[in-house]
């Protein structure tokens, strides 16, 4: 009883503490680290998920900080939202950390134990970021994400550093803009808790520092989660980090940078503000418009299997953005519920990236030759979670993107309707020209090599079971996600 | 008095920062910065912020130069802008 | 027009100094002088924030004698707002977190390619 | 009779005489021995000092001392004295001491501690002197209309022989004004002065006699004969 | 291409390592004072924490890696650092424990036999100890990576003739 | 690059100056953000924690969750340097 009360403090704490742990295991025994991580991880899902279930029993759960009550301590609210975003963090981290030893084995022998150090704190950061009800402790924490992110980018292959640093700076003046965003607000109102915050702003809606403060707000985060103008840092920093790092952050950085834009319009301002006062609306839908265009068509000119995904993720970041900015209460839902199918599907997506790094120890598209015959297990997978991103019905990136065209008819947008047709139409070819590869051609040195080429080199289990299971939850989330838009996402959207 | 103070101290808080992006040696850079720290620190005690500026005058006018001159031994101090 | 400067003109000058930051971030090519830049536009932020906490006639954040042990209500006035500052605290060591990592960065940088100018490294690296 | 009394008188007198020269040398004797003893160890502790092999002496002296001084700075920085910050200030000097208790007395010789601060206290308003003199010496170079500058850089080889020493001299020479210590290379200093009097005055060494004097360096064995000695003498009486 | 400390320890410079000597100790006091007297006074966890740190750098500067590897090695500096934080969060979940919510230091007042008021006073104090810890240890951690480069003085050539093979 | 950096710098430097016209004047005692939360602090501070200096009060205590993460900035930047420079142990 008493433990489930104090869960939401646990979610953060454990990993936040077994992370403080990790060094000194690590001196003991090296072995020991990817276990406890996994302890660490697992535990903290168990309480997120039991968060979870009771925000769906009993509505929104709060918790005070150190006993002290909002406006003047740190609260916690976790309503529906937030609840399926602690389950998704928690639960790819799990999944990722499942995945690790072997890939980090061959990457970074000699960093393995401050590499998972770092990665709990990532973690950390990033549950942070989403559970926390106050303005200041999010940006405080997405600073601990965002250090934690740049030093795992900076210790991937060569070039990494330069790709890191040029994140850094851009992610700082992110983190800045934010901050001033904040200290904006804080001049005017006095206050940082978010609850607080919404319940003063009202009658402050047409004085021009909420005008710059919100302004600022939506760019800090739009750097940070690389919508199209500000896009530049994502793709050389995700291509070149340690595949085990990508596979972390890849999925999450850019989605939490997308609740914090929806707890930012939805919960500190009101939609009304967030819509009415700005032309907030168009030039979201603009930016969502241009993301997935160029995404899609510079994604087409890779040959980079990692950059490639990059720039679908940008294009995806497009899609999310401007289904927040049709403003409607259908086109919201499919943006939430993209935004869970999308960790999903790039996580699966870099973890075969990752697979074929550990195998090829590159990750050209040209290393997908005879993949199919060589690791079935593995294209079986890929199949699938490409067929998802292409949006084929039965997985769940076909609900997705049906409700946001949904949402965009609603809103007579039909732009945005036929960007999201021409993404899926470029995501077909994307896909179809890998498994092409993959199918068909045998590649140069079959002739040379004829043993060694037929010979059966699959990936090894600990990374092959996380790919396989996103397959089939990517599945499992397509034929249930009735229950989960009923039970979660239709309380997380904000009335219109 | 104490306006004029504010003024003097902001001047040397602008020159300072305007120096420290335009100087071409970077220790000399780095030696601007600090002293912008500093300056900045008296300006916050000026504001009765004691606690922030003593912070300050630790960390980021002492341990930030000090990690930025080790940086610099360890790369270079030429720069072209 | 000269109150209007008066009140405001403090706020410009934080504006012109994180803008003097910012410029160095962006604009510049030198490494080390974009993690200076840093360094600038968030001192300068610091600054906004501390200024928001100041009250004309107000004295330190500590509580004096009298006001500690007798009973006698306190003057709220005559202390300024000690929530920027501690805001502000933890913006320091964020900003020293940051250097130290952008410093590590810049040193990995330079042992690969032996320059600290960004269109140099970019020429070598493709 | 008058003769026999004046004999044994002087008979007496004789042996009294007599008695008197066997104590006298016996009391040399032993002072020598005594002295040659002392001398023995304060030449072993100089030649420990030279080796540079200092930490095995004295460590749980060198802790307490620490330990003693660091609870004073303590006291005057808090200056709050109810038990529970008494705690915290002898836990933390505590801690210090036990970290660092070498450091700050890293080869000063324990026992002579009192004189130092003694000469030291004596020497610090003769160095205010100086500085006062030399004050008026550089304001007149400065001044007079030739500007009578003859600046120039001046080495010699000194004679004091501990590191607390020489930097007691170069900071002695760097704070009189007209005078800046460079560097010290080996036992050299290197000093650069501004005029000929200042490096004559310099040059005469009142100044390193001085410091000699405060650490007891050169005369130190000397000082510690006599002392011993007279201790040894009063002990007799 | 020397780093900083080496250039700093072939000086030798006689002075400033005398000096030095002299006053690391007091600096160190001074450190911990600033954390003792947050309640009264500006300072804390933080203000002192780095001030020790700086203390241990003033020593690797002018003493050398040997003698400063004595006091506080790397292992040492990662145990510091994470025994900081970990001070940190533990009183938190001791607080937890006690049926209080995270950080609830009122709650401390049980185990301790005091008030409310100076139980969360005590709170405070402890929760700046470690903060301190914390933040010596990682002060000299950086320092001493970024000084070094990662390498320890003397094994440079070594490793770097292992990378380029 | 400079052209283009200056131009950003220009307008986000005139947005942030647009914002300022509503703000309450400096040093103003009675502005939202000097009266509406802070006040409690200083009443409450020596009731409720013993601890004359209110900034130590607010960063440890009331808002202590905030020093615990920043504390964890710290302990990232440290473990950064380390995953990112140190060279030393093999193995």
């Amino acid at each position: 009883m008493m433990l489930t009360d104090q869960a939401p403090a646990l979610i953060v704490v454990i990993p936040l503490m077994c992370a403080l742990l990790t060094p000194i295991i690590g001196l003991v025994k090296k072995e020991l680290c990817h276990i406890w991580v996994l302890f660490a991880l697992a535990l903290s899902t168990a309480f997120a998920v039991s968060v979870l279930l009771a925000v769906i029993s009993h509505g929104p759960v709060h918790y005070y900080m150190g006993g002290w009550m909002p406006p003047w301590g740190i609260e916690y609210v976790i309503d529906h939202l937030n609840a399926l975003m602690l389950v998704l963090v928690t639960g790819t981290a799990l999944v990722v950390a499942f995945y690790s030893p072997k890939s980090i084995e061959r990457e970074l022998p000699d960093k393995l134990t401050y590499f998972y150090t770092v990665f709990l704190l990532q973690v950390t950061g990033f549950l942070g970021i989403v559970i926390t009800g106050d303005v200041f402790n999010l940006y405080v924490f997405l600073e601990v994400a965002s250090l934690a992110g740049y030093a795992l980018i900076a210790a991937g292959e060569e070039g990494a550093p330069l790709a890191s640093f040029r994140y850094l700076i851009l992610g700082t003046i992110g983190a800045c803009f934010y901050l001033i965003g904040a200290g904006y607000l804080y001049i005017v109102t006095g206050s940082l808790n978010m609850a607080d915050l919404a319940a003063a702003l009202p009658e402050l809606y047409h004085s021009k520092v909420i005008l710059v403060a919100f302004a600022f707000f939506m760019v800090g985060i739009a750097l940070k989660m690389a919508l199209f103008p500000l896009h530049m840092w994502l793709p050389d920093a995700y291509t070149k980090a340690p595949s085990v790092a990508s596979a972390l952050i890849a999925p999450l950085m850019t989605k939490i940078a997308v609740y914090i834009m929806l707890r930012i319009m939805f919960t500190v301002f009101r939609p009304s503000f967030s819509f009415e006062i700005l032309p907030v609306s168009t030039i979201m839908v603009v930016t969502g418009i241009a993301a997935i265009l160029v995404g899609a068509v510079m994604a087409l000119a890779q040959i980079d299997f990692k950059r490639m995904l990059c720039y679908i993720i940008v294009a995806e970041v497009g899609y999310m953005v401007g289904g927040i900015g049709l403003a409607n209460e259908t086109a919201i839902k499919g943006a939430i519920l993209h935004v869970l199918n999308d960790v999903v599907m790039t996580l699966g997506l870099f973890a075969v990236a990752g697979i074929i790094t550990y195998v090829k120890k590159s990750h050209n598209l040209s290393d997908f030759q005879g993949a199919f015959k060589k690791m079935p297990f593995t294209m079986a997978a890929f199949t699938v979670i490409g067929l998802s991103v292409i949006g084929v019905p039965p997985t769940c990136g076909f609900f997705s993107k049906w409700y946001l065209i949904q949402g965009s008819v609603i809103a007579g947008n039909w732009y945005f309707v036929a960007a999201l047709l021409f993404s899926s139409l470029i995501n077909i070819v994307l896909f179809f020209r890998i498994l092409e590869i993959g199918y068909y051609d045998q590649g140069d040195h079959g002739n040379q090599e004829k043993g060694a080429g037929r010979k059966f080199t699959e990936a090894p289990v600990s990374m092959l079971v996380p790919a396989l299971f996103i397959a089939v939850l990517i599945i499992l989330i397509g034929f249930y996600n009735q229950p989960i838009i009923l039970g979660i996402i239709q309380h997380s959207v904000p009335t219109l | 008095m104490t306006i004029a103070f504010d003024i003097v101290l902001q001047v040397f808080i602008l020159i300072c920062a305007i120096a420290a992006i335009t100087v071409r040696d970077l220790l000399s850079s780095v030696m601007i910065l600090g002293a912008y720290s500093f300056f900045m620190c008296l300006m916050w005690a000026q504001m009765g912020a004691v606690d922030v500026a003593f912070t300050e005058a630790s960390v980021s006018a002492g341990i930030g130069t000090i990690l930025f001159i080790a940086a610099l031994m360890k790369t270079t101090r030429r720069s072209r802008d | 027009m000269f109150d209007l400067v008066m009140a405001k003109y403090n706020f410009w000058i934080y504006i012109v100094l994180m803008m003097i930051g910012f410029y160095a971030m962006i604009a510049k090519n030198n490494l080390i002088k974009k993690i200076v830049g840093i360094n600038i536009f968030q001192t300068a932020i610091i600054l906004f924030y501390i200024s928001i906490s100041f009250k004309r006639g107000a004295t330190l954040p500590i509580l004096t004698e009298s006001d500690m042990h007798g009973h006698t209500t306190i003057e709220i006035a005559q202390y300024l707002n000690p929530l920027p500052h501690v805001l502000m605290l933890t913006a320091i060591v964020v900003m020293v977190a940051t250097l130290g990592v952008a410093l590590a960065i810049a040193i990995l940088i330079y042992r690969k390619y032996h320059t600290l100018e960004e269109d140099e490294i970019l020429k070598e690296a493709k | 009779m008058e003769v026999t009394l004046l004999i044994q008188a002087t008979d007496d007198a004789f042996q009294v005489m007599e008695k008197a020269k066997m104590q006298a040398v016996g009391i040399l004797d032993t002072a020598t021995r005594l002295t040659s003893e002392t001398r023995t160890i304060q030449e072993r502790k100089l030649k420990a000092i030279f080796k540079g092999a200092h930490e095995s002496q004295s460590g749980f002296l060198n802790f307490v001392a620490t330990f003693a001084i660091l609870i004073i700075f303590w006291a005057v920085l808090s200056g709050k004295f109810d038990a529970f910050h008494m705690t915290l200030g002898i836990l933390c000097s505590l801690v210090i001491a036990w970290l660092s208790h070498d450091l700050l007395f890293a080869n000063v010789r324990i026992g002579d501690i009192r004189v130092i601060v003694q000469r030291f206290l004596i020497y610090i308003p003769w160095h205010l002197y100086q500085i006062f003199l030399s004050n008026f010496h550089v304001a007149y170079l400065a001044l007079s209309p030739r500007m009578p500058i003859q600046p120039e850089i001046i080495r010699f080889k000194t004679k004091l022989e501990s590191d607390i020493s020489w930097v007691a001299f170069a900071n002695s020479i760097t704070l009189t004004p007209g005078t800046v210590t460079v560097d010290i290379e080996g036992n050299e200093f290197v000093v650069h002065a501004l005029s000929k009097k200042v490096a004559d005055d310099l040059n005469a060494g009142e100044m390193e006699d001085r410091i000699a004097h405060i650490f007891m360096e050169a005369d130190h064995i000397y000082i510690q004969d006599v002392l011993d000695v007279s201790r040894i003498f009063s002990a007799l009486k | 291409m020397n780093g900083f400390a080496e250039m700093i320890i072939k000086t030798e410079d006689i002075i400033v390592k005398t000096i030095a000597r002299i006053l690391i100790p007091f600096i160190q006091l001074f450190s911990l004072y600033v954390i003792m007297h947050g309640h009264y006074s500006p300072g804390g966890g933080f203000q002192g924490g780095v001030i020790m740190g700086a203390s241990l750098v003033l020593l690797f500067l002018t003493h050398g890696y040997e003698e400063s590897k004595e006091r506080m090695s790397e292992k040492a500096a990662i145990l510091f650092s994470s025994t900081g934080v970990l001070i940190y969060s533990g009183i938190g979940l001791l607080c937890l424990l006690l049926l209080g919510n995270y950080l609830d230091y009122g709650r401390l007042s049980l185990i301790l036999n005091v008030d409310l008021a100076h139980a969360r006073s005590l709170g405070i104090l402890g929760v700046e100890i470690g903060v301190g810890f914390a933040v010596m240890a990682v002060m000299f951690s950086i320092f001493l990576d970024i000084s070094t480069g990662g390498i320890e003085p003397g094994e440079e050539k070594k490793n770097e003739k292992a990378s380029t093979r | 690059m400079k052209i283009l950096g200056l131009i950003v710098t220009m307008v986000t430097g005139a947005l942030l100056m647009y914002g300022t016209a509503d703000m309450p004047d400096w040093g103003d005692p009675n502005s939202p953000a000097n009266s509406r939360i802070s006040p409690r602090y200083i009443e409450k501070t020596e009731i409720e924690t013993a601890t004359p200096n209110i900034v130590t009060s607010i960063l440890a205590d009331y808002r202590g969750y905030d020093t615990l993460g920043e504390t964890t900035v710290i302990f990232t930047a440290g473990v950064s340097c380390i995953l990112l420079l140190r060279r030393r142990r093999k193995g």
